[in-house]
């Protein structure tokens, strides 16, 4: 249960909507599900009334969506930005890709967020989910007693190692306690680095062997914001939609990685919208680590307008060939 | 759909020794695109290129596959056949089935199935290629030459005379460099100021030369035809266009403990100075470390006596920007240090001396006015040993010398020799030598003159130690031709120290992007047929920047790179490679990530209207590539996470082709 | 260079300034080295997308080496500084997905160095042909 | 062995290149007991190689250096003409009944100037 209340948020959107300082309001409505809260735009303090959600399900980060509504909205924008959503905003700036102009920031603070996945899991035909202090009253189809999941067991995995704010200009900071992060997020990461080659391959390959291509994650990602993706654009040599080509189908991860190395802020969305639940965001920490160890450590969108590691260079750099070495010098 | 043709090379036995030329064009002929296919003994012929230009017209080719040595080679000629028959030249590509395969592999069917594949290659390449056009810059008619020795002063004078502006910029208070120190020049032995300070004069009478003395490079931006240049131009604390020079300043200026660097710390200057009589331009120089009005405010007696009023304390160092077409490098060279050469006892006697400050000490004008003395007692020196290569020749791997040949010194050591036995009868001069180089005009007959005509004892080893002993410097040395030791009481021992390149080339290297070999001696783009020229295009050489150099070759070189300067200034445009990076405003995110990979400042962004499918307006911040400035490195095409960004003739779809036509 | 009679694909991108120039010298002395290995040219090592790398690694390369100048002699100044980091960051990520670690290579091969250029394919088309072909990034999304 | 195998076993030695040797005669410039020498550093140098071993081998000279190691310091070119004596020697005294020195030369050699070190050293260096 988040210890902000959805009233403060909406209660402070509407005010603002109805002294026309802002024009929209983007925050998070209910679809089919309880668990399923996704980024709406609201236009009135009725819709606000109506629809709008807070709650340990509004994990959505709403950034991204302020690249498409600020160019084709005319009129400021209210966005609600978590501590982690902050980064991922101050990338966007550093990257010119959001007119700052025409957004309100409101800084939400956040209390942790709920994994659906891990409440699916052991939960068929979920009819709602019921907050408590402690956790989650989960109502099935199949039962009548709710079954009760703790808010431990439930937390999203970037919730784990939350970073807490980034250093940003908000317009407007709602004042709050921010979920102390507890994990390395690199666990994981380290974890596979000292597998043999053939228990990572076979890690990765029953892993990836799961993906459909559906794009959620390419979809959802606050980096992943190109005009058209390479994967798209039928002149970069690589783009298929079909099989036809294997090289998009099985190397679409490891680009979209490195597309994104360096200015991914690891939000986690592209692990949290898996419908496969495949660990993307190893990936993305796998580069993350790298960079941290090789050129010293880097936070994408901690500040805005910092420099990205693969735009930037230092004559002294690790030699390719001394990775390994040189890693396997600082696990030992 | 390209209509493609293919021409295979034998180039004699080079290629068709290895690789069945035949068996590579009729693999080739059924490669998509590929409508004609042919081999002949060579292509580069005048005969191989009517081959092509005729397939070119009866087949209506659209492209061109060359098979045959490097691209670097011949892929210059091949595209001005296909533009004589009509066709872009950057339509044609080459298969480097010399260098890179029938010369490197040894039996016909590992060749034969190389070339194919190679082949294969640069049809998918050919067939994704679009016409290319250059663009053109315009040339700023403007040349810098930096380093003001003899080597930048010919080339200012020379470049000047065609009519061009010239800057020169100096480090020193004064132009002229290392010649100025010398005091005769073999093997004519004409005075080194002789014929030097009229050319000296000429540069700062010249109205085509800007002398930027006490300055330095601080930055170099831009490109070929249009560099942009930052100058440090130093604090001297005096102003340059009022000072008469006429000295009264130095004459009144009590600090007078220090060490005059023009003689090589021999004997003393003051704190404000001007390096040398002829010096140009003939301006003081207050030295901001030994000043005592600079350093505590006290003094200020310089001030008082200037009758001009020329004298300016609260000087600062003033950077000057200026734009120009050519960049001339002329920094020279200088003796190495010599302290790690403990057996010849350099830093124990003052006796000891390099061969530089020899010449200052045989100098007219010198510490001793020319007169040949011992430095520690004043006294005249009856022996004198000459050491040879200290330094030069040494092992890559010892840790202290060069490991080339600094080719001056068998000349100078032969000259300091043969004019000490002419001005000293009484003298006894041993030259111990490895090697006696001599390969140049007149050279070996003044060397043989030293010792038939003068007696100049030549003694062929090498001196193994020096060691002080009260007034004498006791000298052991082998002479191999009589398999005895030597032992001479010496009264002066001159090292032919090795030379090396000064020290601020490789940060100008740097600066320049041009390149350098392990010795920090500049490259040139060629070394027999490019001497003149850097790699990086508008970057010249003159001078020992580029290797040991005595004066007529520096001279000569000095001119050669003027020429070249001179070749590039009249002209009024330069076509730019249309190899360079084109951004898809279509997709480009704006993001700036090739903004901040691009070496060349060649990338800004403008904000763009674009109509989208719903009829509305967006504005979205794009890339824009300058194509005069770009390159064509690439770094921008693998930066663009969107694929916005690409390379003429090195499209991803094209590098793409070609992977998988060699992994087909 | 076949090891147990395996014949390796390697696909070399040669920067065009130092990289591609040692390939040709090495022809001029006549060094030889396997013919498994097919040069590719690119104007800088920096023009080397890692989708290229991977792309000749699905159409079947056995092993890819990039080759450019040293670093501080870039042609273009800085280029080779940034394929330092790119393929230091994909080469740990392609080691982390399991592939071996010696199919990719980056060497610093400079226009004079025709010798070390020959050296370098013999020792990298020996070494990967030991490793016998490469079916893992193929696979990687095909459980068996 | 023949004198080809005997001029690349003191090669394999003593680790030395006698081809870098540029003859510049600094070595023996340099050599406080040059005057002692029958052959000089220098030629210790050419005649390893060119191979004339058996005259080197049978030199008093080579029992003259001192191991002073002012050749291998001054050589401009990283020869390291000591060594390849060391070498000799080495293979002098592998030879059966080549010692130098026997334990009975001792007591006629020692007087109160000689350090002790001296003589163990001489041993230690002369005999197998």
């Amino acid at each position: 249960m988040q210890k902000v209340t959805a009233k403060t948020l909406s209660g402070k959107a509407a005010s603002l909507l109805n002294a026309g300082e802002v024009k929209y309001v983007l925050g998070w409505k209910k679809g089919e599900f309880d668990y399923d809260i996704t980024p709406a735009l609201f236009e009135s303090a009725e819709e606000l009334e109506k629809d709008f959600v807070w709650n340990d399900f509004s994990c959505a980060n709403l950034s991204k969506y302020l690249i498409k509504y600020t160019r084709s909205l005319s009129g400021k924008i209210l966005v609600f930005l978590k501590p982690c959503d902050t980064f991922s905003f101050n990338q966007l700036l550093t990257e010119h890709r959001i007119d700052r102009q025409k957004v309100y920031a409101v800084g939400v603070p956040c209390s942790g967020m709920a994994d659906e996945k891990k409440i699916r899991e052991n939960a068929d035909g979920i009819t709602a989910i019921s907050e408590t202090e402690e956790g989650y009253l989960v109502h099935t189809l199949y039962s009548d007693a709710p079954a009760f999941i703790s808010k431990e067991e439930a937390l999203l995995e970037k919730c784990l190692s939350c970073k807490g704010w980034a250093h940003i200009a908000l317009d407007e900071q709602i004042e709050g306690e921010v979920f102390a992060p507890s994990a390395d997020r690199f666990d994981q990461v380290k974890a596979l680095e000292n597998m043999t080659p053939d228990e990572r391959y076979h890690f990765w390959q029953n892993e990836l062997s799961r993906c459909i291509r559906c794009n959620a994650c390419r979809d959802v990602c606050p980096a992943c914001t190109c005009e058209k993706c390479v994967f798209d654009n039928p002149n970069s040599g690589v783009e298929n939609k079909a099989a036809a080509n294997s090289f998009e189908e099985k190397m679409f991860h490891i680009i979209r990685a490195f597309h994104v190395a360096g200015r991914c802020t690891d939000c986690g969305e592209c692990s949290r919208v898996c419908p496969q639940k495949i660990p993307l965001h190893l990936l993305n920490r796998k580069f993350i680590n790298d960079i941290d160890s090789f050129y010293g450590e880097y936070q994408a969108g901690l500040d805005e307008g910092s420099r990205a590691p693969l735009v930037d260079y230092d004559t002294g750099d690790l030699e390719p060939s001394q990775v390994f070495d040189w890693r396997d010098g600082q696990n030992a | 759909m390209q209509r493609i043709g293919v021409f295979v090379c034998w180039c004699g036995s080079n290629i068709a020794g290895t690789v069945d030329v035949h068996a590579v064009a009729e693999a080739l002929k059924t490669e998509p695109g590929v409508v004609f296919s042919t081999d002949y003994q060579y292509m580069c012929s005048q005969a191989g290129q009517n081959i092509i230009k005729d397939a070119i017209r009866d087949y209506r080719l659209t492209g061109v596959v060359v098979c045959s040595c490097s691209p670097r080679m011949h892929e210059v000629t091949f595209r001005k056949t296909a533009s004589q028959a009509g066709l872009n030249p950057y339509m044609v590509e080459i298969a480097n089935i010399r260098e890179q395969c029938s010369w490197v592999h040894k039996d016909v069917p590992t060749g034969t199935e190389k070339a194919i594949i190679l082949g294969r290659a640069a049809v998918a390449k050919v067939n994704l290629n679009a016409p290319l056009t250059p663009g053109e810059s315009l040339v700023i008619k403007r040349a810098l030459v930096i380093g003001g020795g003899i080597a930048g002063i010919q080339t200012a004078l020379d470049i000047a005379d065609a009519g061009f502006p010239v800057d020169i910029v100096e480090k020193q208070p004064t132009i002229g460099g290392k010649m100025a120190q010398l005091d005769k020049t073999f093997p004519t032995l004409d005075c080194a100021a002789c014929i030097l300070t009229p050319k000296m004069v000429d540069a700062a009478q010249n109205e085509n030369i800007r002398i930027l003395s006490y300055s330095e490079v601080e930055k170099v931006g831009g490109f070929v035809g249009n560099f942009e240049v930052t100058i440090r131009k130093k604090a001297r604390y005096v102003k340059e266009d009022i000072c008469t020079g006429c000295g009264a300043c130095v004459e009144k200026c009590p600090m007078k403990k220090v060490p005059n660097e023009f003689n090589l710390g021999m004997d003393n200057r003051r704190a404000v100075y001007i390096p040398f009589a002829q010096a140009v331009p003939k301006v003081a120089t207050i030295d901001p470390n030994y000043c005592n009005m600079l350093k505590n405010g006290k003094c200020g007696l310089c001030a008082r006596v200037c009758t001009a009023g020329a004298i300016d304390y609260t000087q600062k160092d003033e950077l000057i920007t200026e734009k120009y077409g050519a960049i001339v490098v002329a920094t020279g060279y200088n003796p190495i240090s010599l302290d790690k050469f403990d057996e010849f006892a350099y830093n124990q006697s003052k006796d000891v001396i390099s061969s530089l400050e020899f010449e200052r000490l045989t100098n007219a004008a010198g510490p001793t006015a020319g007169k040949l003395v011992r430095p520690s007692d004043g006294k005249h020196p009856h022996t004198i040993v000459f050491v040879q290569c200290v330094g030069s020749r040494c092992d890559a791997c010892a840790e202290k010398g060069k490991e080339y040949c600094s080719k001056i010194c068998c000349m100078y050591t032969a000259k300091h020799a043969m004019l000490t036995r002419d001005k000293y009868p009484d003298t006894e001069v041993y030259v111990f030598y490895i090697d006696v180089r001599t390969p140049g005009k007149n050279f070996d007959e003044f060397y043989r003159r030293a010792v038939e005509e003068y007696g100049v004892h030549y003694v062929k080893g090498m001196v193994g130690k020096v060691s002080p002993e009260g007034d004498t410097l006791k000298v052991q040395a082998s002479d191999l031709i009589s398999g005895k030791q030597l032992h001479i009481d010496a009264d002066l021992v001159v090292l032919a120290a090795a030379i090396e390149p000064d020290a601020s080339a490789r940060p100008l290297a740097t600066m320049l992007t041009a390149s350098m070999d392990t010795n920090d001696f500049f490259t040139e783009a060629h070394p027999k047929l490019r001497p003149v020229e850097s790699p990086t295009a508008g970057v010249f050489l003159s001078g020992a920047c580029q290797g040991p150099k005595d004066i007529p070759e520096t001279v000569s070189q000095a001119g050669a790179a003027a020429s070249k300067v001179i070749g590039l200034l009249v002209k009024d445009k330069l076509t730019t490679n249309p190899c360079v990076a084109q951004s898809n405003e279509l997709m480009c995110n704006g993001c700036s990530s090739c903004e901040l990979v691009c070496p060349y400042g060649a990338i800004t962004y403008i904000d763009k209207e674009f109509r989208m499918p719903d009829r509305s307006i967006q504005i979205r911040r794009v890339a824009q590539v300058n194509p005069a400035v770009c390159q064509g490195c690439g770094a921008c095409t693998v930066a663009c996470p969107s694929g916005a960004m690409d390379l003429n003739g090195f499209k991803s779809e094209q590098i793409i082709a070609e992977v998988d036509a060699i992994c087909r | 260079m076949p090891v147990n009679g395996y014949k390796p694909l390697i696909v070399a991108f040669c920067c065009n300034w130092c990289s591609y120039a040692g390939a040709d010298l090495a022809g001029n002395n006549r060094l030889n080295y396997p013919a498994d290995v097919k040069i590719i040219r690119v104007p800088c090592s920096c023009r080397v997308n890692p989708m290229f790398v991977l792309r000749a690694f699905q159409r079947g390369a056995d092993g890819v080496i990039i080759c450019g100048c040293h670093p501080g002699d870039c042609h273009y100044t800085s280029g080779n500084y940034f394929t330092r980091r790119r393929m230091a960051l994909l080469f740990s990520m392609l080691d982390y997905l399991g592939i071996e670690r010696e199919r990719t290579r980056v060497e610093w091969v400079s226009a004079a160095e025709g010798a070390k250029f020959a050296a370098t394919m013999n020792d990298f088309a020996e070494t990967v042909a030991s490793l016998g072909e490469n079916k893992r990034l193929e696979d990687l999304r095909c459980k068996k | 062995m023949n004198n080809r195998q005997k001029q690349e076993e003191i090669l394999r030695i003593s680790g030395v290149n006698a081809r870098k040797c540029m003859k510049c005669g600094k070595c023996s410039a340099t050599c406080p007991a040059y005057d002692e020498m029958e052959y000089h550093p220098h030629e210790f140098v050419y005649m390893v190689e060119t191979g004339d071993i058996d005259r080197l081998m049978a030199s008093q000279s080579l029992y003259k250096c001192l191991s002073c190691f002012a050749c291998v310091d001054r050589c401009p070119r990283g020869v390291q003409p000591f060594k390849l004596i060391e070498a000799v020697r080495l293979m002098n005294i592998r030879k059966q009944g080549n010692n130098h020195m026997t334990a009975n030369d001792i007591p006629s050699i020692l007087d109160d100037d000689m350090p002790q070190q001296a003589i163990v050293s001489a041993f230690r260096k002369y005999t197998k």
